[in-house]
């Protein structure tokens, strides 16, 4: 009974505080209508006219995927990537990869502060110089030098080295990064363009690396003697070496948020203005001449040799790669938080020392097949600190049981107005601190690849009350017993002073 | 769907292998006696391990060659990888190639080549990459190379944030023991009992007999006495300090006049007695 | 006997006394009315208004007090203070001020007078002041004669340097700690007199309003203590003493620990381990006494001399004990740093940076006492010439407060009154021989016109006709001091009969000269109350070409603007002069303020202050800082400016992280303190310079910027700011206030960031080598 | 008889605490004055007998009272101190309320004995027998109403 109730309050009471978080939801539903992106549909494609026709499949498949899809050209003044300071498109993909100059108004400053307006973002780059090229350093992308493509000997192929396929099954990607890549991406990637090193920054991460036989080089330049001028470049004062798998054709971005004080100036759940960047070394990799394009691979058969000739992966991994960009997949958000005393229900100003605390979120992530929000348990590395200036309790937020999560969800629903959603809680119980201060609670989960999680929320921790101290100890009886004692004489003292002086006059008269 | 063809005599029509002969190391440390070793390295794991250290230099030498012909080439791709599995550290390091195809590349652990990639415990697989146009390319397994330790690779000073943190747990301040009950108890009857029984018998003694305990005139001011000990005893229980000091006024008032009227009473007595 | 002019003699006594009484009536009313009147210059010039720093804390918890009630106060914790630490309002605070203000709120509303609790603060110190004036003479009047103690409670009504602490609007602790001073040595002086445990145990209750109102009770702690101990040293212990002082002592000091401020420094801290030893040594000397009475002197010796001295040996080798054992806490250091002046600047430079914690400067004794400073000393030789035990007190008083005044500008105030009491002596024992009718011996009367001092001369009457007819009727008026008072006449008038003065003009001459000083006095106070002291410094004050005047209110338009334009629990850094006026006036949470408990926390303020952009930012996003307000005054001439103040938060910063921070580092190689084009680099790179001088320079176009404070030219090209931004510069630039910039999205620097979106372009990159050997 | 006895026990308990140092203290005294020592103890012990009889003697017997209750106090505060010293003095509010009731009550009565012993008539013109004994009881309360504020 009293675990019911110290369950139901947080739904109970959170209806009420966070409005601000049920708000944003709502918008987040609102907006997350017809296309499959959690934060809108309309795409603006900036590409050379004579070019558009290349990516008919890539811009195809877009639209199927709900999404409304505008096409400019580079140098086309119009429609504007933003105006009167906001976003005309909620994704902007840019395929004009060679081009030289582009119109005004696109301009590295103009596509960061896109970014910042939470506009996602595809960029791919060219061999030559351009805005692009320029810009890449800013998301510590490392580019080699203009005019050398990625090329690779490896597999022997008919095909130009630098025109690459790519095995998408064999990319080594450790379990807390989100794999852009499902299973179902089956087959090679064709690539062709340019690779590019990572700097070190959290927020960038790998979507595809280079084959570890690949290399950055000009193979056709006159003056020959390949292997002379990679030696050259990779000694010291050279220009840089670029090989091998450290490098990356794909690369994802996720812009920071929320790493304000979660307070005040940024107060707020940041997670509405989060905007992904797609780094790609070329846009052939969206073009139809690659998603028609044969893998042929051979097998070693008993007998002989046998040639298979599979169909690309590259119109999947188009619109995988794009569906990342536009927060598709690991799209994750904090729908409310509830604390409160344990064993207590009820809103909860300040907590006083040594009070044990119950605290509990709940999670869901964007579903892009049903196109909805739901209820998301699978976080298994969640984490809560408790902090003031430093974090003084750091413990793991587990999922709520999905059994109990049923039982109380129709009691919520009993209870206040707010949805049946229970799964997709996470909570925990700990002990506040000693020592008292406007602590914060809170949740910073940052996975590569996901959704940045965070949220804090500041709460007094303050000294127990004047009368919130134990009363009556046991070592104090004597203490007791003795000031109680000295006012008892002191009445006895005081009533046989007055009530009998008649000896003493006695005395009196005697001397 | 899948287009599959049976080619019997494809294998014949591809282009020339690439290879590397006279593959030799040698570990050259400050005193000298180079032992030259020599090894034929294939597309599969080598068993091969190679040992380094801080002082030592490892000379490689080979030719590239036309596996068909034995004659040298030159080619656009020559790399030696040094790859570690546990960390998946990577380096790779081009080696010059002249035009008969013969090559070589010093490793001094001294001042060591940027390509080289951080080290652990673990060896670093070091890997033959050999690439040119119109040659089928050609991967070779050398040997696992044993090299100092390094310090791990830099890493973002954010880059803890994007996994999981130690847990952290609050260390309490211990709560004050209390002595063990009995003693307490046995001191509160030292203090209760001793000092009230030696009073007793002084005071049976000394005491002056209490004539007028319940006259008119004293006892109104010993009863608010007594009241005003409980009201404060009751403070201490359980009341507020408001209410006490309101109490406490009245009371007082009246204690005023109570005491007046009582020790105005004796002091006419004793005045009177005395004269 | 022959009088210098006539004494009307067919008035019976008791008229005399009737007509005293009425003139001291009359004359404390105008006292009074003269110490509230003098103290509303603030009111007049400016407005009702709480004035500069502390009182604006307390101005704010009283509102909480009022609001909430007591028990609430008392565990008031305030979250937006110090954050994140917060402060525990009710255990570091005096509450007795706010109680008092909460008090009377209370009471006046229970009659439906609905005044606004801001007013009852403004106008608490004035109101108490007529108290002080009060307490004064009851005083004064236990030294001498209630004359004296009229001219005591004038002089304490207007002297500057008890105005310059409780004019209107000052709501400090000062405000009502002056008049509980002077009433717990009242209270005292009566104790002792009477012997009665009545007044011992009333002192004692009042010396638990000052613990509760003012840290500076332990002024009392002391002095009570040394009176009783010079008292036994001077072979007059009496049963009086006893009783007087250890009622006094025991009801005190348990009282004094309930105010949790104080908690139980009483029996920790050396401070009050005098007090305690003079108790043990009162209760050996009275028990000595009663010995003595039952054996015969010559056993008397022996015993007394053991006794004592064990008594003696084991007290003092307790105290050493316990002090090293570490349950009494050693002496504190502002307590060392009254000895040592310069202690302070070297162990503790939080204290040292208090402007009034500076020694006093010569000139502001005689701003603040002017005529008195001359009085003070001839009023306490009159002390010496009948020493009674009272007598005895205000030497000690006089001895002890003059020096605290020389060594610290605040302790000016605990000076004053004794300076009042003994100026008080001296003038009346002057007015008393001159205006003294009766003459040696003088054939004719003469008669005189005396024109003023009415009071003076009328007490006097009063006293001269008590001693004329030694007086059962003027009793009453003269009440416990009669027979003193009869023995002082009796010595004044009887004892000169050969020397004396003769005939009305020498008088005349000496009283009119007496009476002009005091006029002078009078439109000295009036002149430096309305001048110096009235102004609250959240306002300024400054006169335009044509004399009329110019307010300048730049602190209030800035903490109104965070007020509007801000979010609720909006971070605001400040140096912590301005956190209670930031609490106070903006209602925004602040890292540190006036309240310096922890040094640490306002360390941290003075290195992000002190430190380049990049250094400080990690701080200051660290304790969430959203705003950070300057005060510069370079451009108006406005010395107190934080540019002025920024040694000291380079000092304090110092002292936590001497190897970040160096104060030489901010002086020019030849050791000065510039801040135009030689300024040392550290200096120019810091974030306190950068914040006051941003865009400084382009105020004044192509001309050259001067500095009006330093009177130093700054350079053309200003400081440029990356993790901040200029958010508000009030109308005279005094406020400078910039908000913290949030971290750059693509996790750049903010530095890097700024440049790439200013168009500058970087160079291309390559990778670099990963490893790094171990050496 | 009785009387006798238990006035001398209440007489000589506050010269005991004098008795009782001088013995603690003799080594060091010794140092000084070695002939003295022997010398000084003799008289010292002569010089008791003589107060106690004095004082069984002269006491009146209304002031006896009070040092009987001026013994209950000095005992009821010994026991809490060593209490408080020897097992716990963690209340320690506690333990200063209680102790300095008893503290308090026997200076407080210790000053109603000053002002009251016919003795010591002339130092308190002001206050007569019973002015004492309202200053005492007054006194007593206000000690008490911080006492038990203070109790916890």
């Amino acid at each position: 009974m009293r675990t019911r109730s110290s369950f139901i309050s947080p739904l109970s009471w959170s209806f009420f505080t966070l409005l601000l978080a049920s708000l944003a939801t709502l918008a987040q539903s609102s907006k997350a209508g017809k296309s499959a992106s959690s934060t809108g549909d309309s795409v603006l494609v900036i590409v050379e006219p004579t070019k558009q026709a290349e990516y008919s499949i890539f811009l195809h498949g877009l639209e199927k995927k709900g999404y409304a899809v505008t096409i400019r050209a580079p140098k086309a003044d119009n429609p504007l990537l933003i105006e009167d300071g906001l976003p005309n498109f909620s994704h902007v993909v840019l395929l004009a990869s060679d081009t030289k100059n582009f119109a005004q108004d696109i301009s590295p400053q103009s596509l960061v502060q896109l970014l910042s307006l939470g506009t996602n973002l595809v960029l791919t780059l060219g061999l030559k110089q351009n805005m692009l090229t320029s810009l890449a350093p800013e998301f510590s992308l490392l580019l080699p030098p203009p005019a050398t493509p990625l090329v690779s000997f490896f597999p022997e192929r008919a095909d130009s080295p630098s025109m690459i396929p790519i095995d998408v099954s064999r990319q080594s990607i450790p379990n807390d990064i989100l794999s852009v890549f499902p299973s179902q991406v089956t087959g090679k990637v064709w690539f062709s363009g340019t690779a590019f090193a990572l700097n070190s920054n959290p927020l960038l991460f790998p979507i595809l690396h280079a084959p570890l036989e690949s290399f950055a080089a000009d193979l056709t330049d006159a003056s020959g003697l390949v292997s002379d001028a990679l030696a050259d470049a990779s000694e010291k004062g050279g220009e840089g070496l670029w090989a091998g798998s450290s490098l990356s054709v794909v690369a994802g971005f996720q812009t920071l948020v929320g790493g304000g004080t979660g307070h005040g100036a940024d107060a707020g759940l940041g997670e509405n203005d989060q905007a992904r960047a797609v780094w790609v070394g070329g846009s052939s990799l969206f073009s139809d001449e690659f998603a028609k394009k044969q893998v042929v691979e051979k097998i070693q058969q008993e007998r002989g040799m046998k040639v298979v000739e599979n169909p690309s992966g590259n119109k999947q991994a188009a619109l995988e790669i794009a569906g990342w960009a536009f927060q598709e997949k690991g799209v994750l958000r904090i729908d409310e938080v509830t604390h409160h005393k344990v064993n207590q229900t009820g809103l909860v100003e300040m907590y006083t020392t040594n009070d044990e605390i119950v605290y509990t979120t709940r999670i869901s992530s964007f579903n892009p097949s049903t196109r909805k929000w739901e209820p998301y348990s699978g976080l298994k590395d969640l984490q809560l600190e408790f902090t003031m200036l430093d974090p003084h309790v750091r413990t793991a937020l587990l999922p709520v049981k999905g059994k109990t999560g049923l039982f109380f969800s129709h009691f919520s629903s009993i209870l206040s107005s707010s949805p049946p959603l229970l799964t997709g809680t996470y909570s925990t119980t700990f002990r506040a601190p000693d020592r008292h201060g406007v602590f914060k609670f809170v949740i910073s989960y940052k996975r590569k690849g996901f959704t940045h999680l965070h949220h804090t929320l500041s709460v007094p921790v303050v000294p127990p009350r004047h009368d919130g101290y134990p009363r009556f100890l046991s070592a104090a009886w004597p203490y007791y017993a003795g000031a109680i004692s000295t006012s008892i004489g002191f009445l006895i003292f005081c009533t046989i002073y007055v009530a009998g002086e008649a000896k003493e006059e006695k005395k009196s008269k005697k001397e | 769907m899948k287009a599959i063809i049976f080619l019997l005599l494809a294998a014949a029509a591809q282009a020339a292998k690439l290879s590397a002969d006279s593959v030799k190391y040698s570990i050259i440390s400050s005193k000298g006696e180079p032992n030259t070793k020599s090894l034929s390295p294939n597309e599969d794991l080598s068993s091969e391990v190679v040992t380094i250290s801080q002082d030592q230099t490892l000379k490689l030498s080979f030719q590239v060659v036309d596996k068909a012909t034995g004659k040298g080439v030159q080619p656009e791709q020559a790399f030696l990888r040094f790859y570690d599995e546990q960390s998946g550290e990577e380096g790779i390091q081009p080696v010059r190639v002249t035009s008969s195809g013969k090559a070589k590349f010093d490793l001094s652990m001294a001042k060591p080549p940027s390509s080289l990639p951080p080290s652990s415990t673990a060896p670093l697989k070091v890997t033959l990459l050999l690439g040119a146009s119109s040659y089928s390319p050609q991967k070779l397994e050398l040997f696992d190379l044993y090299v100092p330790a390094s310090h791990p690779a830099p890493v973002h000073p954010d880059e803890p944030k994007f996994h999981l943190l130690p847990e952290l747990v609050h260390t309490f301040r211990p709560d004050p023991q209390l002595p063990p009950r009995a003693i307490s108890a046995l001191f509160t009857v030292l203090v209760l009992v001793v000092p009230w029984t030696i009073l007793c018998g002084l005071w049976f003694s000394v005491a002056p007999r209490v004539p007028r305990l319940f006259s008119p005139n004293i006892l109104p001011f010993t009863a608010s006495l007594f009241a005003f000990e409980y009201l404060l005893y009751q403070y201490w229980v359980d009341l507020k300090l408001g209410d006490v000091l309101t109490y406490g006024a009245v009371l007082g008032v009246v204690t005023v006049f109570t005491g007046r009227h009582a020790l105005a009473s004796i002091a006419d007595r004793r005045l009177g007695s005395q004269k | 006997m022959s009088t210098a002019y006539p004494l009307p003699t067919n008035i019976s006594p008791s008229t005399v006394a009737n007509t005293a009484s009425l003139l001291r009536i009359v004359a404390f009313g105008l006292i009074s009315a003269a110490a509230i009147a003098s103290r509303l210059f603030a009111v007049i010039n400016f407005e009702s208004i709480i004035h500069e720093f502390d009182p604006w804390f307390n101005y704010r918890a009283t509102r909480v007090l009022a609001a909430k009630g007591f028990y609430e106060f008392w565990n008031w914790f305030d979250p937006t203070a110090w954050y994140p630490l917060g402060r525990v309002v009710g255990g570091t605070v005096y509450p007795g001020l706010m109680a008092t203000s909460g008090v009377i709120y209370n009471f006046l509303h229970y009659f439906n007078l609905p005044v606004d609790i801001r007013n009852i603060c403004v106008l608490l110190a004035p109101g108490f002041s007529a108290l002080t004036a009060w307490a004064t003479y009851m005083f004064t009047a236990e030294m001498k004669d209630p004359s004296a103690g009229l001219l005591a409670a004038a002089f304490i009504g207007i002297v500057p340097g008890y105005i310059s602490r409780s004019v209107a609007g000052s709501y400090d602790n000062e405000a009502i700690a002056i008049f509980l001073l002077m009433f717990t040595f009242y209270l005292w002086i009566k104790a002792l007199k009477v012997g009665s445990a009545l007044y011992g145990a009333l002192a004692a209750v009042f010396y638990f309003y000052m613990v509760a109102a003012w840290g500076g009770y332990a002024f009392i702690t002391n002095m009570i203590p040394v009176h009783a101990l010079v008292l036994l040293l001077m072979g007059r212990f009496s049963g009086r003493l006893y009783v007087a002082y250890c009622s006094w002592y025991v009801i005190g000091t348990l009282s004094s620990m309930q105010v949790p401020f104080v908690g139980f420094q009483p029996v920790r801290t050396s401070e009050h381990m005098g007090a305690l030893g003079v108790f043990g040594l009162l209760q050996i000397v009275a028990f000595a006494s009663l010995v003595r009475s039952h054996v015969s002197s010559k056993q008397f010796q022996n015993l007394l001399a053991i006794s004592v001295v064990t008594m003696g040996v084991l007290g003092a080798g307790a105290f050493v004990v316990m002090t090293y054992k570490g349950w009494i806490a050693p002496w504190t250091g502002r307590f060392y740093s009254l000895w040592d002046t310069g202690y302070a600047k070297k162990y503790i430079p939080i204290i040292a940076s208090v402007s009034e914690h500076q020694p006093t400067a010569w000139p502001s004794f005689f701003m603040d006492l002017q005529l008195l400073i001359f009085l003070f000393p001839a009023g306490v030789v009159m002390c010496f010439r009948e020493l009674r035990d009272e007598h005895v007190f205000v030497i000690i008083y006089a001895v002890v407060a003059s020096y605290f005044a020389g060594v610290m500008v605040r302790l000016m105030l605990t000076l004053t009154p004794v300076v009042c009491v003994s100026a008080a002596v001296a003038l009346s024992t002057l007015l008393d021989t001159y205006v003294e009718a009766r003459e040696p011996d003088a054939p004719e009367e003469r008669t005189e016109a005396n024109g003023s001092n009415a009071d003076g001369k009328k007490a006097k009457k009063a006293g001269g006709a008590v001693g004329s007819q030694a007086g059962t009727a003027a009793a009453a008026a003269a009440s416990s001091t009669i027979s003193d008072l009869v023995s002082a006449t009796r010595s004044s008038a009887g004892s000169p009969r050969q020397k004396g003065i003769w005939g009305a003009d020498a008088r005349l001459v000496i009283i009119l000269n007496a009476i002009g000083m005091l006029v002078f006095f009078v439109f000295h106070c009036t002149w430096v109350t309305s001048n110096a002291y009235s102004s609250p410094s959240v306002v300024l004050a400054s006169t335009n070409p044509d004399g009329s005047q110019h307010i300048i209110d730049d602190y209030r338009e800035a903490y109104y603007w965070l007020r509007m334009n801000t979010p609720q629990d909006a971070v605001v850094m400040s140096w912590w002069d301005y956190g209670y006026q930031i609490a106070g006036m903006a209602d925004r949470v602040t890292l540190v303020d006036n309240n310096t408990w922890n040094n640490t926390h306002i360390a941290t303020v003075g290195k992000a202050m002190s430190s380049p952009e990049e250094v400080a930012y990690p701080i200051l996003r660290k304790h969430d800082v959203d705003y950070v307000l300057v005060i510069f005054g370079g451009l108006l001439g406005y010395s107190g400016d934080d540019i002025n103040k920024f040694l000291w938060m380079v000092r304090i910063a110092q002292g936590v992280w001497p190897d970040e921070i160096q104060e030489p580092n901010y002086f020019t190689p030849q050791g000065e303190y510039r801040v135009d084009d030689r300024a040392s680099e550290t200096m120019r790179t810091s974030l306190m310079y950068k914040m006051s001088y941003y865009r400084f320079s382009e105020l004044y176009g192509g001309g050259n910027a001067v500095d009006r404070v330093r009177n130093q030219q700054i350079p053309k090209v200003g400081p440029t700011l990356d993790y901040l931004e200029e958010a508000f510069t009030t109308e005279n630039w005094i406020v400078r206030i910039y908000k913290v910039r949030k971290e750059d999205a693509l996790g750049r620097d903010l530095k890097t960031a700024n440049a790439f979106a200013q168009g500058k372009k970087r160079k291309r990159g390559k990778p670099v080598s990963r490893r790094r050997a171990i050496v | 008889m009785p009387p006798k006895l238990s006035t001398q026990s209440s007489g000589n308990k506050p010269s005991l605490s004098v008795h009782t140092s001088p013995n603690t203290l003799n080594p060091t005294t010794s140092f000084s004055t070695k002939p003295s020592s022997s010398s000084a103890t003799l008289s010292l012990s002569s010089s008791l007998q003589t107060l106690l009889k004095t004082y069984t003697t002269q006491t009146p017997p209304q002031l006896k009272f009070i040092d009987s209750f001026l013994l209950f106090l000095v005992l009821s505060g010994v026991i809490q101190f060593s209490y408080g010293v020897l097992i716990t003095g963690f209340p320690f509010n506690a333990f200063l309320a209680g102790f300095s009731s008893t503290i308090g009550q026997f200076v407080l009565t210790a000053s109603l004995r000053q002002q009251v012993n016919p003795e010591n008539r002339l130092e308190f013109k002001e206050v007569g027998r019973e002015r004492a004994f309202a200053d005492f009881v007054f006194g007593s309360i206000v000690l008490h109403f911080f006492v038990y504020n203070f109790l916890g």
